[in-house]
C-alpha cells in the first residue's frame, strides 16, 4: 500500500490534530443498492423506451475495438440517427462499451467507471477477446470472461466488429432495454460480493485511485 | 516593471527546483493541483493517461502513464510458431496495422533467407502506403478536433472509410488485414482495382482541399497552432524523435529515403520538411505527407507488374524451423520509424521479439519534457500533435 | 560498416561480429566497455539514434544479452552493439544521461526482465503493470499459459489444438 | 402598477411554449450542424427522448446542498430571464412579468444562472469542473461587458430601461430597428452573444478535449435534466432580449420564432466553422473587439 494511503495523524493549519484514514475518508465503500422500478407498469415501460431511444455512451475506448467508433460518430454509419451519443463522463453515461480485451490495469479503471455511472446502466462486450480472451486466451495480463467483473447484457463476436454488427448490437440492446430485461445495474448490487471478489482476485494493486483515471 | 505576458516569456525555470534537482511542488500548499487526463478522457490519443500537475492555467510537470493495453505480445510470440505470429502482430498497432506485418514478415524472411517475389513487393508497398493515408486521416480529424473543430473529423473519418473499402476489397477485412505473410502477400489486386482506387483518391484530394481551407487557414487554427509546442531540432537524436515529428523540425529523415525498403527507389517522392517545429508545422507536414502518398499510389498502380507470383514457396510452415540469428527491419510508418527486432535460436520459435513503435520515444520521454510550461488548453493538442497511439507503446 | 567494425574491434576488445545486411551489424561488448563504445558511437561515428535498447534472455546459458541498437541516419547504417550479463546478478549500468530516451527503455526492462539500471530516472516506478508479483514476465522461466490458467477463470468451452497434431487430422482422418 | 393573477398562468404558457420551441429548435440546429458534418444527425424528437430518460434514471447521487442546488439557480436564471421579458409585443397575454424596469433585471438574470451554476460545480470536487468554472467566469464576465456596454447605449439612445418601451419605438419600419439606428451596438452585442452560447470559438468552458466537460462533469440523471431544460430555455430567452433590443421585436409568434431561430443560427454557423479559443484569446478577444465598439456606441449615443 501507498504511504500517502496509511492511517496517520496529521495536524491541521489551526493546531489541532486529527487521524486521517484515507481509504476510509476519501473513497465511498457503500455498496450499490437495487435500484427499484417504477411502481406503475406502465410508467416503467414508458421509462424503458425513452431509455432504449437515448443510449449515452461513455467515451472510453479500452482496447482496439475503439478505433471502429469514430467511424459510428460519421457519415458513413452516423449512430446518432438511433439516439446513440457519446458522453465524456460517466455520470452522464448509461452504455458502458468494453471495446475489446482489459488488461488487469484497465480493468480497475472500467470498473471504476462503471460504478460511477447512474442505474441503470448497460455494458455491450465488444470483440472475441472479451467473450473468452480470443487472441490473447493465453495472455498474463488479460481477463478472459469479461461477465465475471461487470454484468454484460451484450456480447458482439469478432475480432473486430464491423460496425455494422455494432448497430445491430445497439438494436438488439434496444429490444433487451424494452423487455425489462437489462437490469445489468441491479444484478451488479445484488450480487455485489461476487463480483467484487472476482475482481480483487485478479486485481492485487486494490487501491483505487483519486478519482477516475 | 516587465509588462505580464502569460505564456510569452521564459517560463522554463518555472517552477524553481530543489537542490537535488527534483521539482519543488508542494501539493498542500492548495497552490497546486493534480489533474489526470484519461484513460477515460475524451482528449486523450487513446488508451493512455497523463498526470499533470497545473498552476493556474499552467501545466508545471507532466507524466505519461502506460499499460492500459499491454497483452504481452513479445510474450506469447514466444510461444507461438513462426506462422502462428503472423495473426497477431498487426494487433499491436490498430490504425495502421499494415507496418507490423510488413516489419515481421522482412525480418523472418531475412532471417530464413527466403526471396519475396517481385510483384509481392509492389502490393506489400501499396498497403503500406494505403495504410499510412489511413492513418493520416485520423490524425488530421483528431487534430482539428483537439482544438474543437469536430467537422474536420467528420470530413475526414468519411474518406477514410472509402479508404477502408478498397481495403476489404484488396484484402477481405476493415481494420485488421492479414495480408503481408512472410513470403509475399496473400493475392493479387481484384480487377478493376486501379479504376475504383482511382475515384477514392481523388475524393479524398478534394476532402483535403476543403480541410485545407476550413482548417489550415483558419485564422483562429492558426492562433492555437502556430507557435505552440516547439521542439528544439537539437533534442531531436537525444529523445529518439523520428517521422514527421522531425521532419516538421527541419531534419529531412526519412527511411523510405535514407534505408529504402521494398520499391521505394524506384519510386519518385521527397521527403516533406517544414522548419518551424510547433503544432502547426507538423500537421501542416503530415497533410503534405498525405498528398506524397496519394502520389506514390499513383505511381506504383501504373508501374506494378501486371503478372507473377505473390507468394515465395515457404517450406511447410508446421515445421518451420529458422536457423540462430538475429535482424532488425525498419519502415517509415506514419509516426515514425516503426521496427522490429528479432531474435533466432533455430528452433519452431522466436526466441526474442522487440517492436519499436515510434509512440515508444515520443509519448514518454519527449512528451513529458514539452509537457510542461503549456496552458492545459494545449495539452491535447500537444499531444495529438505528436501522433501518439498506446498499443505501440505497452504492446 | 567493414571497416568501422574492424577499426573498433582493437580498441574496445570486440567479440563476435555479424554483419547481418550491408547496413546492420552485431557485434558483443564487454560489460565495461559499454560506455566508451556507445560514447565513441555516438560522437565521433555519427551514431546518434538510439533506436532499440532490448534484453534477449538466454536462460540456458544463464545470461541476459542485452542489445543497444544505434542507427546513424546521415549514412543510414546501424550497429547493434550486445552485452552479455549474468542472469542471476542482472546489473548494468544506465545511459539515461546520454540518451535521456533511454530511461524509458530501462524502466521497461527493470519490470519486464528484472534488470537493474542504478540511477535511471523513475526507474522503480510502475510502468506497464500494476501490482505485479511474479517473477517478471518476459523470462523465459516465466509460463503465461499456466499464470493464465491460474489466474483468470477461461470460459469452458474453449478448446486449444496443437497446430500441427490438428493438421495432421484433419488430413489425414484415417491416422496413418 | 397593479398585479393581475392572470399574469401567471399566461406567462406559464410563455414557457410552455419556448420550451418545446428550444426543444425541436436545438435539435434542429443540432441537425444542421450534422449536415455540415456530411451526416442525418439526431431525429428531431431526440431531445425529448433524453430529457425523459435523465428525469426517468433510477439513482442520483450528491456532493452536497449547493450542488443539488446548483442546477435550480441556473434553470431558475432561465426561467426568471424569460419571464420578465416581454416575448410578444402588443400581446396582453404574453408580455410576461415586465415592468417599467426589466431590463435592469434581465441583464442581472443572465448573469445569475452562471454564479449558481459555479457554486454547485464548484461542490461536485471534480478537478475539471473547477478549471471549467474559472474558465466560465472570466469569460462570461469578458462577454458581458460588451452585453452591458450595448444595452446601456441602447437604453440611453431611446431613454428608457423598458423592454416593452424599446420594442414600442423600433415599430413601424424595419428601418426603425435598432439594428439600422445602432449598429455599433448591434455588433458589439452580437459578439457578446457569440461568447455566451457555448459553442466555437467561444466553447472553452465546456471543451470536452481538455476537461469533460467543464462544470457539468459531475451533473447526472435529474441534475442533468433540469440543466438541459435550462440549456433549452436560456438561450431562446437569451434571443427574446436580443430581438426586442436590436432586431424590432415580435408581434406574432410566428415572427417569434423565425427570428430567435435566424439569430440562435449565427452562432451555429459561426460554431461549426471554427476551432476554440483558449481562454486568455477569447478574453483578449473580447477586450480588444467587442469592448471599443460598446464603448463607441455610447459615445455616438
Amino acid at each position: 500500500m501507498k504511504e500517502e494511503l496509511e492511517k496517520r495523524i496529521v495536524k491541521g493549519p489551526d493546531g489541532i490534530e486529527f487521524e486521517v484514514e484515507p481509504l476510509r475518508d476519501y473513497y465511498c465503500e457503500a455498496a450499490p443498492t437495487v435500484m427499484p422500478q417504477a411502481y406503475s407498469k406502465i410508467i416503467e415501460g414508458f421509462f424503458n423506451w425513452a431509455r432504449a431511444e437515448s443510449l449515452w455512451i461513455l467515451g472510453f475506448g479500452t482496447g482496439c475495438g475503439a478505433i471502429e467508433m469514430r467511424p459510428l460518430m460519421t457519415p458513413r454509419f452516423d449512430a446518432y440517427r438511433y439516439g446513440v451519443q457519446w458522453r465524456p463522463t460517466p455520470r452522464q453515461s448509461n452504455l458502458f462499451i468494453i471495446s475489446g480485451y482489459l488488461s488487469v490495469k484497465t480493468l480497475k479503471r472500467a470498473i471504476r467507471s462503471y460504478e460511477q455511472m447512474q442505474n441503470p446502466k448497460y455494458v455491450i462486450g465488444l470483440g472475441s477477446c472479451t467473450i473468452n480472451g480470443g487472441m490473447y486466451w493465453d495472455s498474463y495480463n488479460t481477463i478472459k470472461c469479461l461477465d465475471d467483473y461487470l454484468p454484460v447484457d451484450l456480447y458482439i463476436a469478432g475480432c473486430m466488429p464491423r460496425p455494422e454488427a455494432l448497430l445491430a448490437g445497439f438494436e438488439e440492446l434496444k429490444k433487451l432495454i424494452r423487455a425489462g430485461k437489462a437490469e445489468g445495474a441491479n444484478q451488479y448490487a445484488e450480487n455485489f460480493e461476487w463480483y467484487k471478489a472476482n475482481q480483487k482476485k485478479v486485481i492485487l494493486d486494490w487501491d483505487m485511485p483519486d478519482y477516475n483515471w | 516593471m516587465a509588462p505580464f505576458k502569460p505564456f510569452q516569456d521564459d517560463r522554463s525555470q518555472y517552477p524553481e527546483k530543489r537542490a537535488d534537482g527534483t521539482l519543488d511542488i508542494d501539493l498542500s500548499s492548495g497552490k497546486y493541483l493534480k489533474l489526470w487526463q484519461g484513460p477515460q478522457h475524451p482528449g486523450i490519443t487513446g488508451n493512455m493517461s497523463v498526470e499533470l500537475t497545473v498552476c493556474g492555467d499552467e501545466v508545471v510537470e507532466g507524466k505519461t502513464h502506460v499499460g492500459y493495453l499491454h497483452r504481452g505480445f513479445e510474450k506469447l510470440m514466444e510461444r507461438r510458431t513462426f506462422i502462428q505470429c503472423f495473426p497477431i502482430v498487426c494487433r499491436i498497432c490498430v490504425p495502421e496495422p499494415d507496418f507490423n506485418e510488413y516489419c515481421y514478415a522482412a525480418a523472418v524472411e531475412e532471417l530464413a533467407g527466403i526471396k519475396v517475389p517481385e510483384k509481392a513487393n509492389w502490393i506489400r508497398t501499396l498497403i503500406l502506403e494505403m495504410g499510412r493515408i489511413n492513418s493520416y486521416l485520423m490524425y488530421l480529424g483528431g487534430q482539428a478536433g483537439a482544438f474543437g473543430m469536430g467537422v474536420i473529423g467528420q470530413w475526414t473519418t468519411y474518406v477514410r472509410d472509402l479508404m477502408l473499402d478498397r481495403f476489404e476489397e484488396l484484402t477481405g477485412a476493415r481494420i485488421y488485414h492479414m495480408f503481408i505473410m512472410p513470403g509475399g502477400v496473400r493475392d493479387g489486386l481484384p480487377d478493376g482495382f486501379e479504376a475504383r482506387m482511382e475515384e477514392t483518391l481523388q475524393e479524398i484530394e478534394s476532402t483535403l482541399q476543403d480541410v485545407y481551407e476550413a482548417m489550415f487557414c483558419n485564422a483562429i487554427y492558426k492562433k492555437r497552432a502556430v507557435g505552440v509546442g516547439y521542439i528544439d531540432p537539437a533534442l531531436l537524436d537525444s529523445y529518439g524523435v523520428t517521422g514527421p515529428t522531425a521532419r516538421a523540425a527541419g531534419v529531412a529523415k526519412d527511411v523510405r529515403r535514407d534505408q529504402p525498403y521494398l520499391v521505394y527507389p524506384e519510386l519518385d517522392f521527397e521527403p516533406v520538411v517544414a522548419t518551424e517545429s510547433d503544432i502547426y508545422a507538423r500537421s501542416d507536414v503530415r497533410r503534405r505527407d498525405l498528398l506524397v502518398s496519394i502520389d506514390l499510389i499513383r505511381q506504383i498502380l501504373v508501374r506494378m507488374p501486371k503478372a507473377g507470383p505473390v507468394m515465395a514457396p515457404l517450406p511447410n510452415v508446421l515445421h518451420w524451423k529458422i536457423p540462430r540469428g538475429e535482424t532488425y527491419v525498419r519502415g517509415e510508418c506514419s509516426r515514425g520509424e516503426y521496427g522490429y527486432y528479432l531474435v533466432t535460436d533455430g528452433s519452431g520459435y522466436p526466441r526474442r521479439v522487440n517492436v519499436r513503435g515510434p509512440s515508444y520515444t515520443h509519448a514518454m520521454a519527449l512528451l513529458e519534457r514539452f509537457i510542461v510550461n503549456v496552458n492545459i488548453a494545449d495539452v491535447a493538442g500537444l499531444m495529438v500533435s505528436l501522433h501518439t497511439y498506446p498499443p505501440e507503446i505497452e504492446r | 560498416m567493414r571497416e568501422l567494425l574492424e577499426s573498433l574491434t582493437t580498441p574496445y576488445s570486440l567479440t563476435d561480429p555479424v554483419e547481418q545486411r550491408p547496413d546492420l551489424a552485431f557485434v558483443t561488448a564487454g560489460r565495461g566497455q559499454l560506455r566508451p563504445l556507445l560514447m565513441h558511437l555516438r560522437d565521433k561515428e555519427g551514431f546518434t539514434h538510439l533506436v532499440i535498447l532490448t534484453a534477449v534472455d538466454w536462460l540456458e546459458e544463464g545470461e541476459f544479452q542485452l542489445t543497444y541498437l544505434l542507427s546513424d541516419r546521415t549514412h543510414g547504417r546501424d550497429i547493434g552493439v550486445r552485452v552479455m550479463i549474468p542472469r542471476d546478478e542482472a546489473t548494468m549500468e544506465s545511459i539515461h544521461d546520454i540518451w535521456p530516451t533511454a530511461a524509458t527503455y530501462q524502466r521497461e526492462l527493470r519490470e519486464m526482465f528484472g534488470i537493474d539500471f542504478p540511477g535511471s530516472t523513475r526507474l522503480n516506478e510502475d510502468f506497464i503493470l500494476e501490482g505485479w508479483a511474479d517473477i517478471p514476465p518476459y523470462r523465459r522461466d516465466f509460463d503465461t499459459l499456466k499464470y493464465a490458467d491460474e489466474t483468470y477463470k477461461q470460459r469452458p468451452g474453449r478448446e486449444t489444438r496443437d497446430p500441427a497434431q490438428h493438421m495432421k487430422e484433419q488430413l489425414y482422418p484415417d491416422g496413418k | 402598477m397593479e398585479f393581475e393573477w392572470i399574469k401567471i398562468p399566461y406567462s406559464l404558457l410563455t414557457l410552455f411554449i419556448v420550451v418545446n420551441y428550444g426543444l425541436l429548435m436545438t435539435a434542429f440546429i443540432a441537425k444542421i450542424a450534422a449536415r455540415v458534418g456530411r451526416r442525418h444527425g439526431i431525429p428531431i424528437y431526440q431531445n425529448y427522448i433524453d430529457l425523459i430518460k435523465n428525469y426517468g434514471l433510477r439513482s442520483s447521487i450528491t456532493h452536497g446542498v449547493m450542488f443539488y442546488l446548483g442546477p435550480v439557480f441556473r434553470l431558475s436564471g432561465g426561467v426568471g430571464l424569460l419571464l420578465f421579458v416581454p416575448s410578444i409585443y402588443g400581446s396582453e397575454m404574453f408580455s410576461n412579468l415586465s415592468f417599467a424596469g426589466d431590463l435592469i433585471l434581465a441583464l442581472y438574470f443572465i448573469f445569475f444562472g452562471t454564479l449558481g451554476m459555479a457554486l454547485g460545480a464548484a461542490e461536485s470536487g471534480s478537478p475539471h469542473s473547477a478549471i471549467g468554472i474559472t474558465r466560465g467566469l472570466s469569460q462570461v464576465t469578458a462577454a458581458e461587458l460588451p452585453m452591458a456596454l450595448a444595452v446601456f447605449s441602447v437604453a440611453l439612445q431611446y431613454e428608457t430601461l423598458s423592454i416593452t418601451e424599446i420594442v414600442a419605438a423600433q415599430q413601424g419600419s424595419v428601418l426603425n430597428w435598432t439594428l439600422f439606428t445602432n449598429p455599433l451596438a448591434v455588433v458589439a452585442a452580437m459578439m457578446a452573444f457569440l461568447g455566451s452560447m457555448m459553442r466555437p470559438p467561444f466553447d472553452v468552458v465546456l471543451a470536452p478535449q481538455e476537461i469533460p466537460i467543464g462544470p457539468p462533469t459531475e451533473y447526472h440523471s435529474s441534475y442533468l435534466a433540469l440543466m438541459q431544460t435550462n440549456r433549452v430555455i436560456f438561450p431562446v430567452a437569451k434571443v427574446v432580449i436580443y430581438t426586442n433590443l436590436f432586431f424590432g421585436g415580435a408581434t406574432n409568434w410566428p415572427i417569434f420564432f423565425l427570428k430567435v431561430f435566424l439569430i440562435y443560427m449565427v452562432s451555429a454557423f459561426v460554431g461549426v466553422a471554427f476551432p476554440r479559443f483558449r481562454v486568455e484569446q477569447s478574453i483578449r478577444w473580447f477586450l480588444i473587439w467587442a469592448m471599443p465598439l460598446g464603448i463607441l456606441a455610447i459615445l455616438l449615443v
